[in-house]
This record gives structure tokens, C-alpha cells and sequence, in this order.
């Protein structure tokens, strides 16, 4: 299986599907002549032409917004935001047209559009630049909300969501794109809505998705040479989300630990936690915790940052709290 | 350069007695819909329909005088005001008044209500509430049209408040750059809510906002159907030929409050202003016109006016007795069924 | 004491703190002329002229931005938003000017502005206009979150709200404005951050804030006629939350039911599950349930818009359940 | 009706040698950008400098001659390129180059960073990273100035890119209809990243975006500081005076990448262009000419620039010496201390 980046992979997907489908295009600021701030884009302005790689002003509101009304008559919009930050100009679209309209008008008109973009923080980006939104979107009906931490589930993901007739939010992350992994070459999809155990352990369930998956195996690892084995559950969609992995993998470990990138107030893990003490109260042998960045913008200063964001220290002393044990 | 606002010369002499059918079918629709809208405003005030309730009376000649110049394939995006351009564009008195009431017969399941009426399939794409946000979704329905390579155009209704916030703006230049089939009508009738147009806008003429995206633009009198139907004409022809967008500016005014919870005159302007405004009622403007050329007469007004109160009563029976919706219905529709 | 409604408590606390500080002034849509779109600014118009009480074009991410921007060179802007569903217009003014003004600038420029108006939905107005936004805005290190419930809390906190610091989000229920009840006159002020027990009784916990209070007391006098006393804790301020009194609470009815008007995935309740679940894990004898609106967009019809929305049914039956107690 | 621009004639004849000691400020000023954003270049591919990091290198004369026209009690906010009109107000090489290494003794405390310079005591405001989004808050400047009664102006600089979105459409509509004493400087570069003006602008000359508000507006070249100045100048009389608001579009060129991570002339534009924009370059352009007029010598620019240098050395000297923020800072500033 060749062995791609995460940047590629998702290129790779873009391309397959864009070559499969010719109503699917993509739009955003840069992403043609510059390749793409990120180059997720790179090359494809060359393969499919300007009418179907869309440099756009900066109008984050109004771009999103002719992605929506391209969607709402039949076209297959990917729309991406150089960054998830500068999206908060455009939730209007995203929460009272692209997530409402199917429901509005009684099923009538359906929004088949990827929003994409890298969420999260990446190195010393300051506080504007730095937010991880997910679970922002996760609250909307109508929106999905998928997060890929692996190439391969860069492009399986990116595929399903870009066949999916619902508008779906694609979060990638910005410190993800140089990840290389094995990539499965053609029709790899990965169905939206299921989670995967990126590792087994019994111990201890860390859940996490995105940037978190790496940092939570890391400390998996770690912990694997203190004797202590841990389930890794990527959520890899995080709406729907997968309750059933969650509830296995808990009901097993009776222990838990919800790592994520963003802040702690109602973020993603608050809603795994609420689930998991709902439907399995008396599978639990400790509070479940949660890990999450600093209860503060991003401070630009590297130091500072490094002590908001979340790491594999910060899990394992999580994972040794649940377990009533003393770390080392 | 862009290009500055010349008033269009209004069309002069003797109607073109080919199109009479035409012609009444403007005022038929016209009726329609002030007839639609008085029934609706009783039934409002009886507590048949609930919400936000914004009736299009006295701008009745924008939306039949401008969409009588689309093809059956062409996109159409309005505001929360958009009763009389789901009747003009041809969604049944029962469907529009059973959405009001809420039931499952109405356009859009009775989900919708007043503010998103829709019928996909005579692409009528919404009533939306967000003041100025259907401006980009239009914009997009045009782009697809290029990107299809088909002729359609994409026509987005709005008012003159809604030219002041970022969506309008954003999508004009987008629309210009781009080159896009659309066709923007700012229904400019003075006020927005209770802001008169001078309080809100730094400038008085709105389609001069059209120059800084260098876009064709034009200043339409919105009470005199075939002023508009003219003009939008053009507007079609230069989306449709030329696949270039246009800004219409159409002065009109609404005879009635805001929304059926505002008064029709509040603070916000006088008893005066109306009654004078009044007095160019585009019904009475339209249908003396037909009189007087000679294509009606008096008494087939009256015979056309009683038939457009008999379809309003049929719709109001209609939506009185048609069923509520049942079942999951309120779980459905989030996500499309794959 | 005189007996006011919410939207009167609210005008009052508008003008008396528009005397008390030349610095305060209201901007909004329809705020002067119109008096208000729910008349809450009734009058002030006329006693503080145009240049304390502006009215603004339908510009929500502008006239935010010229509210943060006079707030950071010392001016006490209260921003109206017709209704919190605009705002998302705005929202990228909220996260990345206001609330990270302070932070980004090493503390030198503060936001001391309130941005309130309308939240939750009222009565059919359909999918837009129907939304409760608190979990997003408590997500945001930097905001704090005000909900009063009261027409007493009304006046305090908003008394507070203009008072304080820093940018304060103060979510008025649409449907609370012409509800009466006693204010106090002159310098009341509620304290930010400090939840309050509407009603005292012991067997379980009913968490809820703005509108859910009045949901949550017509349930708890209908348990009480069947023999079960519940706390109706009312948490008034969102972020900061006010974590002493919840724990207080459940640690001494042991079983909680959490309400609010929004949303559950990541909604307000979420976190409260959270806080109490790792606080306070051996106290609870039955997992917390929560009681939100259904997870859908807000439908216009009115037997469908009722059944979406949380009522004392629902209450009362979550209530049952976490007391394994079969409702009558 | 909207004022269109005209290009005000450029100032002819010998400098006013009264101001011979501004002129010469102006110059240090220059090279002190200059020799500033060439060190925090060196400093970034060092791993000194981190996240994103914006050099002004081509637009000096822009922050410098518009600046010099301020008070000191004006309003200064910038986008995230503000090296230059940070040092060019006022803040040190210092504290500015401290703030870019992250340290507690930089401008914004180490928590800013390249894209948040800040010195409220100065009122520089900002450095901002959202596109647009720092235009209302000088709006909000502006009207806090007028709403005090206070004769303070509101200057706002952004890019040519900018102008597309919402937020400077909004804002400046409430800075015209308002009358506010707001200076919009928009610094054309002629790139937003690698997105050439004509390929995001429905129009070429951003001036005339204020004809949708019936605002002063001019365009300006941004490459000779004097011009610069005049023209500021003039739209700080009108701010002051009349409390009107300015458009200015002011040409200029960057002349190296639009970040650190981003090559000087990458796809976007030529080799060939940038060359040629370079031979421009706004402080050979002064320099040169207060030798032809004898206001320095040759040799006094060399000493000047040296000056600069050896200011800019001690600066990263400091920056690299100072202490890293310490204790519990990571969870102040989020809050008021009250
Ligand atoms: C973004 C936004 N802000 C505020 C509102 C509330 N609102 C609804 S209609 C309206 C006035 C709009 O006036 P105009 O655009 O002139 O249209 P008209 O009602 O006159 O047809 C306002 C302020 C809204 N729906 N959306
Ligand atoms: C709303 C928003 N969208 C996108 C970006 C990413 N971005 C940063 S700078 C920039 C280009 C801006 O160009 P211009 O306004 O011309 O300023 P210049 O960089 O040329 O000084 C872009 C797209 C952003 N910061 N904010
Ligand atoms: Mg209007
Ligand atoms: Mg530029």
C-alpha cells in the first residue's frame, strides 16, 4: 500500500472524486493559482480547470454562502476554509442555511456541500488563529461533523463526505498534514459515523479524535510499559457520533479519559461524558475525565503554548487518576 | 469605470395589444395576492397562523411584473416577504395559505411557515429569514448555471435594509467578477422595519451601490407592473445573452406594517406618508391602465377581482381543514433519508 | 416592592445605569425610533437622544465591531442584537475581537461591553429564529454568559453585566419579556456567577437557567403534589458557572435532571453532567438525565414546534426516571 | 450623489525646508522598518520567530508618512503586517522585536506575537489577524471620539483585499452615515497572498468603493512618502475638522513574500515584476531626493542607516536576553482583574 501524506491523501480524494463526479468542485481563498495555503489543492486548478478550482475573494460569508445556493440546485461544493477560524465570518451559512434547508422546506432541498479546512491550533499562531471549533458544529442539527487523524482516514472520510447528501463539516487538522501513513490507492471509503479503535488495550478507554488521536497513542504507549493497556478510540466522526464504540469499549475498561484540542466548557468531551454516565452508570469504577486545552485563548509565546495545548503527560496523568494510581 | 444608474426611459405610448393575456394575467396575479394577503392578515389575527407574518401588500407589481419575464428553469431566492412571489411564480393559494397554517399540505410540510415558503420544483428556493444571506445563496444558484452551461438566471429578491450588511456586498463583487447570470431586485420600499432607508444607508440612490463592482444597474418604478416587467426584461436578457448580473433598484412601498405585529404607521413615519403613498396603488395603477387602452373593462375587473377572492376563501378552507402533520415527522427532514 | 415585567426590568436597569455613567450607551437595530423590536429600550430614546441610543443598519458583524471597537478605548457599549439568531452574523467580532482583546494584548485593552437581546425560541417563528446559542458563547474563554430567568434577576444582572469588565453575553428569554414579578428599586445588582435556588427540596436536583426555570417549577410543584421536593437550581450566569452550588445540591439530593432550551449535543448541560459526574461521582445514586429540545431544526408548526420543545412533561418524567420511580 | 476620486496633484516644486528635520525623520524611520524587518526575517528562519510572520518591506513610506500626520492621542489599528506602523508610532525596536520572540517584555506581554502588537498607551491598537474585522473596531474608535466630543482621529489600515469583505462595507457605510473622524488607509499591494487585486475585485481602483458611500476618497502613491503625508494630511483636516470620514487607496508593492513561509514570487507573480516594483523602492526614492535637495549627503544617509542597524542589533540583543514570561501568566488577562 503506498504510503502517502495527509495533505496528499485528501488530495488524492479530492481528485478521485472530482474526476468521478464533474458536479463536485472545489471553492476557497487560494486554492488554485497558489495551490492552496495548505497545498491540499496542489495541482488540481491544472487537471480541472478554473470553473471547478475556485479562487475566491475574501468573503468567507458570501463564498460559503454561493456554496450553498451551488449545493441547494444540485452541484457538490467542496468549500474550503484556509482555516476553520476565519469560518466563525460564515456560520451564519453554515447553521441557518446549510443545516436548516432540507428541514425548511420540508425535504425539498438538500445542501450536499463539504465545508473543509484545518481546525485546531498549529505553532504559535496566536489566539485568533488557534480554536478548535468541533463542538461548535456538533450542536447543529443538520450538520455532520467529521474529523480524519490518519492519511488513510483523510482520504476514506473525505470520499464519504463528499458522496454524502447532507452538508458536512470537515475538520482537518493543521498539524496533520505532513502525517504519512498507509493509504489504500482507488475506492477507500470510510463510512461516516463510525469510530475505530486505533488501539486495544482493557485497561482504560482514552477517546479522542483528530491531533489527540497521536498524542493519546503516544501516551498509550507510555502507559503499555507500565503495564497499564489502553483502548484508543478515534472517533473519527464526532456527528454523528458513534455511541456504540464508545459504550463497548467503556463497558469493558470501565474506566474512561476524553482528550480533545479545544476548550473545556460543553466541548465534545463533555458530550461523551454525558452519554457514557447516561448509558453506562454502573459499567463506571471512576469519574471519567477529560483532558482538554487551557481554559484560555492561545498565548502566542511558545512556552506558554505548549503548556495550554494538550500532550501525552497530561493524558497519562489523566488515565493514572481513573485508575487510582499513582504515576511515576 | 463602473457603470453609473441612467434611469431607463418609461415605456410611452399604447400598450402592445398582442400581449393582452398576458396583461390581465399581471393583474389577475396582482389580486391575487392583495387578496391572498388581506385573508392571511385575518387569518393571523384570528390565530390561525403564528410567527413573524410580512405581507407584501402594495408591492404587488415587483414580484408579478418581474418574474413574468422568467423561464420555467430559472432560480428564484426571496426574503421573509415572499408570499406574493411564491403566488406570481405559480405555488397554488392552498399550498402558500396551508403552509401558513403549519399543515402537511402546505409548500413546504407545514415546517416552513410563512418566512420559507419553497417549491423545488418550479425552483422556488426560499423564503429565508436572515436578513441578506439569500443574497449569496442566489448567487451561488447563478454560478451553477454557468458552471452547468445552461441558460438559466438566478433572480434574488430583497429589501433595501439588506444592501447595507456584508452578504449583499460580498456577493455582488462575486457575481460581477465572476460574470454570473443573476439578477439582484432591491425592493427598496423606504423602510426597514422602522428605519427609513436615509437613516440606515450613506447614500439615498441604492443601484449606485452597482459601481463598485462595476455592474449594470438600473432605478425601476416598482408601482407600474409594466415598468418593471420592462425592465426586468432587459435584466434577463443581459443574465441570459450576456451572462452578466444586474442590479435592480425598484422603489416601492409597503401599505402596511412591517409584520402583522407592527403597526401600519408607527413612530416611524406618518398616517400622511401612507395615505399619500397609497394613492399610486400598483393595483389601481395597473388595472385603470387596462381600462383605459381599452383591454378591460370596469365590470371584468369586478369579475376577475370576485374569482381571485373565491380562490383566496377556497385556500383558506383549504388550509383550515387540511390535516396536521403526522407521526415522526418532526424527526424527519434533518438529514436526508440514504 | 413593585411588581415589573422582565422587559421593564430590563428597561429600568438600561436607564439607571445610562444615568449613572455617561459612558454606557445602547446600539442596535430598532433600538431608538422603533423603541425597541420588543420595546425593552422603550423611552430611552428620548431621554439620552441619538448619540446614547444609536440606531444601527442591519449590520450585526459591523455594529458589533464598532461596539468592541469603543469598548477598547474605554466607552460601555450594550450592544442590542434583535435576537441572538443574528448575531451569528457577528459571532467572529464575539470570539476574536472581544473575547480575546485582553488576552492577545497582555492585558492592556479590555472589552467592557454586554451584548444581549433575545435567545430561545419563541412562539412559531420557525428554524432561523429559533435557537439558543449559551453552550456556544460559554465555550469561549475571555465571554461571560448571563441568562436571567427573572424579572428581578433581569435587572441585577444586567445591572452587573454593564458593570463588569468584560465582554459579557446577556441572553434575554423572547419569551420571558412580558412576564411580572417583584423588582426592587434603584441599586439592585445580582452578582455575575452566582447560581440561585428558586426552590428548596431535597429529593433531587432540577438544574436550568432562563426559560427552562418556569418549566422547571410548574414540574417541581406538580412532584410535590405527589410527594417529591426537588431543588429547582436556576444558574442565572453560564460562564463562569457557578460549580459550589450545583455540587451543594447534589450532594445533598443525590439524583439530577438538567434543562435548558438548547440543543444536547455540547449544550450547556453537558458540562453540568460533566462538573458533577467528576466532582462529585460517589454522591449520585442514578445517572443525570438532561431534558433539551429535540435534535432537530425548529419546525413551524405548532403541534410539531411543541413537541420539540422541553416542557414539565418532560421534566417530570426524567425526574421520575432518575428516582426509578414509574410517574403517575 | 458619490464623490469620485480624483487624484490630487502631486506636490511639485523643492521641499519646505522648515521641515527639513521631519523630512530626515521620516527617512530613519524608513530604515529603521527597513533594517527591523530584514532582522525579524533572519531571526524567523533562525527559529527565533514563530508562527506567522508578515515583513512591510516595500511599504514603508506608507505607515511612516501617514503616521507622521497624526497626535498623539489618535487611534492606530493595523492587520497582522504592523511591524512597521508599530515602530513608525512609536513603540521601540525593543519591545517590538521582544514580542515577536515571545517575551514577557514585548509590546504585548510575549501573548501577541508578530499579528498582535499592541501599546494602549500610544494608541496603537492592534495588530489584528482576521482579514477585515479590525476596520469596524476603528469605526468604534472613531465614534467613541465623537461621542466624547474629543477631537481624536481613527486611522485603520488593511489590505487591498480586504475591501472585498463584509465588514468594510458595513463599516464604512456607518462611518459616512454617521460622520465619524475615520481614516481608512488601504494599503494596495496588489496582492492577498497569491491573489492578484483583478482576480478578487469586480473593480480595479478600490477608491472608488466609497462612491457607495458618498465618501472622500483618493488614490494615493504609497511609494513616495511625502505624497503619502499630503495626502494624509488632507484626511486628517477632514477627520478633525469635519468630522468626515477618508478613503484612501494608497499603491504600493510588497516587496518579498506574503509571509515567512511564502516565496517571493511564488506562481502568483513574476520574477521579473517584483524586480521591477523594486526599483521603486520607497526609501531610495526619499533618500535620493533629500540629497538632491541637499537636506543630507550621502554620507549622512550612511550614517543613518548604520544607526539603524546597530538600533535594530541592540533590539534583538534584548529580545534575546529577556526572560520568558513566568508563573501563572498562561491563565492571566483572560478576565479582568476585578
Ligand atoms: C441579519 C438580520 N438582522 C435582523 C433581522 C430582523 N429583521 C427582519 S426584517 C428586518 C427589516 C428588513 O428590511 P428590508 O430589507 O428593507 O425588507 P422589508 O422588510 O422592507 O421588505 C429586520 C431588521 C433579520 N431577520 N436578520
Ligand atoms: C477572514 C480571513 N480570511 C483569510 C485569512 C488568511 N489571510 C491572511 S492574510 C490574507 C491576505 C490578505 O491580503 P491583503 O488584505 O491584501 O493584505 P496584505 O497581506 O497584502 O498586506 C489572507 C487570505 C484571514 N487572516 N482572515
Ligand atoms: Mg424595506
Ligand atoms: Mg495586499
Amino acid at each position: 500500500m503506498p504510503t502517502l501524506t495527509y495533505r496528499d491523501a485528501l488530495n488524492q480524494a479530492l481528485r478521485e472524486e472530482m474526476q468521478r463526479d464533474t458536479n463536485v468542485f472545489l471553492m476557497g481563498e487560494e486554492v488554485g493559482v497558489y495551490q492552496g495555503a495548505y497545498k491540499v489543492s496542489r495541482g488540481l486548478l491544472e487537471e480541472f480547470g478554473p470553473m471547478r478550482v475556485v479562487d475566491t475573494p475574501i468573503t468567507e460569508l458570501g463564498f460559503a454562502g454561493v456554496g450553498v445556493g451551488a449545493a441547494m440546485v444540485g452541484l457538490r461544493p467542496v468549500v474550503e476554509f484556509m482555516t476553520w477560524n476565519f469560518a466563525l465570518l460564515a456560520i451564519d451559512q453554515l447553521v441557518n442555511s446549510a443545516a436548516k434547508m432540507r428541514y425548511m422546506s420540508g425535504g425539498q432541498v438538500g445542501v450536499p456541500a463539504v465545508f473543509r479546512g484545518p481546525g485546531g491550533s498549529a505553532l504559535q499562531l496566536g489566539a485568533q488563529h488557534s480554536q478548535a471549533f468541533e463542538s461548535w458544529y456538533a450542536h447543529i442539527p443538520g450538520l455532520k461533523v467529521v474529523m480524519p487523524a490518519t492519511p488513510a482516514d483523510a482520504k476514506g472520510l473525505l470520499k464519504s463526505a463528499i458522496r454524502d447528501d447532507n452538508p458536512v463539516i470537515f475538520i482537518e487538522g493543521e498539524m496533520l498534514y505532513n502525517v504519512k501513513g498507509e493509504v489504500p490507492e482507488g475506492e477507500h471509503v470510510v463510512p461516516l459515523g463510525r469510530a475505530d479503535l486505533k488501539r486495544s488495550g482493557g485497561d482504560v478507554t482514552i477517546i479522542c479524535h483528530s491531533k489527540t488521536v497521536a498524542v493519546a497513542l503516544k501516551a498509550a504507549e507510555q502507559l503499555a510499559a507500565e503495564g497499564v493497556e489502553a483502548d484508543v478510540l478515534d472517533l473519527r466522526t464526532i456527528r454523528p457520533l458513534d455511541t456504540e464504540a464508545v459504550l463497548a469499549s467503556v463497558s469493558r475498561t470501565h474506566r474512561c479519559v476524553v482528550a480533545e484540542e479545544g476548550w473545556p466548557f460543553a466541548g465534545v468531551g463533555a458530550q461523551v461524558v454525558d452519554i457514557i454516565q447516561r448509558e453506562a452508570f454502573d459499567e463506571l469504577d471512576a469519574p471519567i475525565l477529560r483532558v482538554t486545552a487551557a481554559d484560555v485563548p492561545m498565548p502566542y509565546n511558545k512556552q506558554l503554548e505548549r503548556a495550554a495545548k494538550v500532550d501525552p503527560a497530561k493524558v497519562i496523568a489523566a488515565v493514572n487518576s481513573v485508575l487510582y494510581r499513582s504515576g511515576q | 469605470m463602473a457603470t453609473r444608474a441612467r434611469p431607463h426611459p418609461r415605456p410611452r405610448g399604447g400598450l402592445d395589444s398582442t400581449r393582452a393575456e398576458a396583461y390581465r394575467g399581471w393583474l389577475q396575479q396582482m389580486l391575487l395576492i392583495r387578496r391572498f394577503e388581506e385573508k392571511a392578515g385575518e387569518a393571523y389575527s384570528l390565530g390561525k397562523i403564528g410567527g413573524f407574518c410580512h405581507l407584501y401588500i402594495g408591492q404587488e407589481a415587483v414580484a408579478v411584473g418581474s418574474l413574468a419575464a422568467l423561464g420555467p428553469d430559472d432560480y428564484i431566492t426571496c426574503s421573509y416577504r415572499e408570499h406574493g412571489h411564491a403566488l406570481a411564480r405559480g405555488i397554488s393559494a392552498r399550498a402558500v395559505m396551508a403552509e401558513l397554517f403549519g399543515k402537511a399540505a402546505g409548500c413546504s410540510g407545514g415546517k416552513g411557515g410563512s418566512m420559507h415558503l419553497f417549491d423545488a420544483s418550479i425552483g422556488f428556493l426560499g423564503g429565508h429569514g436572515i436578513v441578506g444571506a439569500h443574497i449569496p445563496l442566489a448567487t451561488g444558484m447563478a454560478f451553477a448555471a454557468k458552471y452547468r452551461e445552461t441558460d438559466q438566471v438566478a433572480v434574488c429578491y430583497f429589501g433595501e435594509a439588506a444592501v447595507n450588511n456584508g452578504a449583499f456586498h460580498e456577493a455582488l463583487n462575486m457575481a460581477a467578477l465572476w460574470k454570473l447570470p443573476a439578477i439582484y431586485i432591491c425592493e427598496n420600499n423606504r423602510y426597514g422595519m422602522g428605519t427609513a432607508l436615509e437613516r440606515a444607508s450613506a447614500i439615498y440612490d441604492i443601484s449606485e451601490r452597482a459601481c463598485s463592482y462595476d455592474m449594470a444597474n438600473e432605478v425601476v418604478d416598482g408601482q407600474d407592473v409594466l415598468v418593471m416587467h420592462a425592465a426586468m426584461e432587459r435584466a434577463v436578457q443581459r443574465a441570459r445573452g450576456q451572462k452578466l448580473p444586474t442590479l435592480l433598484e425598484v422603489r416601492t412601498y409597503r401599505f402596511m406594517g412591517h409584520s402583522m405585529s407592527d403597526p401600519i404607521h408607527g413612530h416611524y413615519r406618518t398616517r400622511e406618508e401612507v395615505e399619500d403613498q397609497r394613492k399610486r396603488d400598483p393595483i389601481a395603477v395597473w388595472s385603470q391602465r387596462l381600462v383605459a387602452e381599452g383591454l378591460m373593462d370596469e365590470a371584468s375587473v369586478k369579475t376577475m377581482d370576485k374569482r381571485m377572492l373565491e380562490e383566496v376563501e377556497d385556500a383558506y378552507q383549504f388550509a383550515e381543514q387540511a390535516p396536521e402533520p403526522e407521526g415522526d415527522v418532526l424527526f424527519r427532514d434533518v438529514y436526508a433519508e440514504q
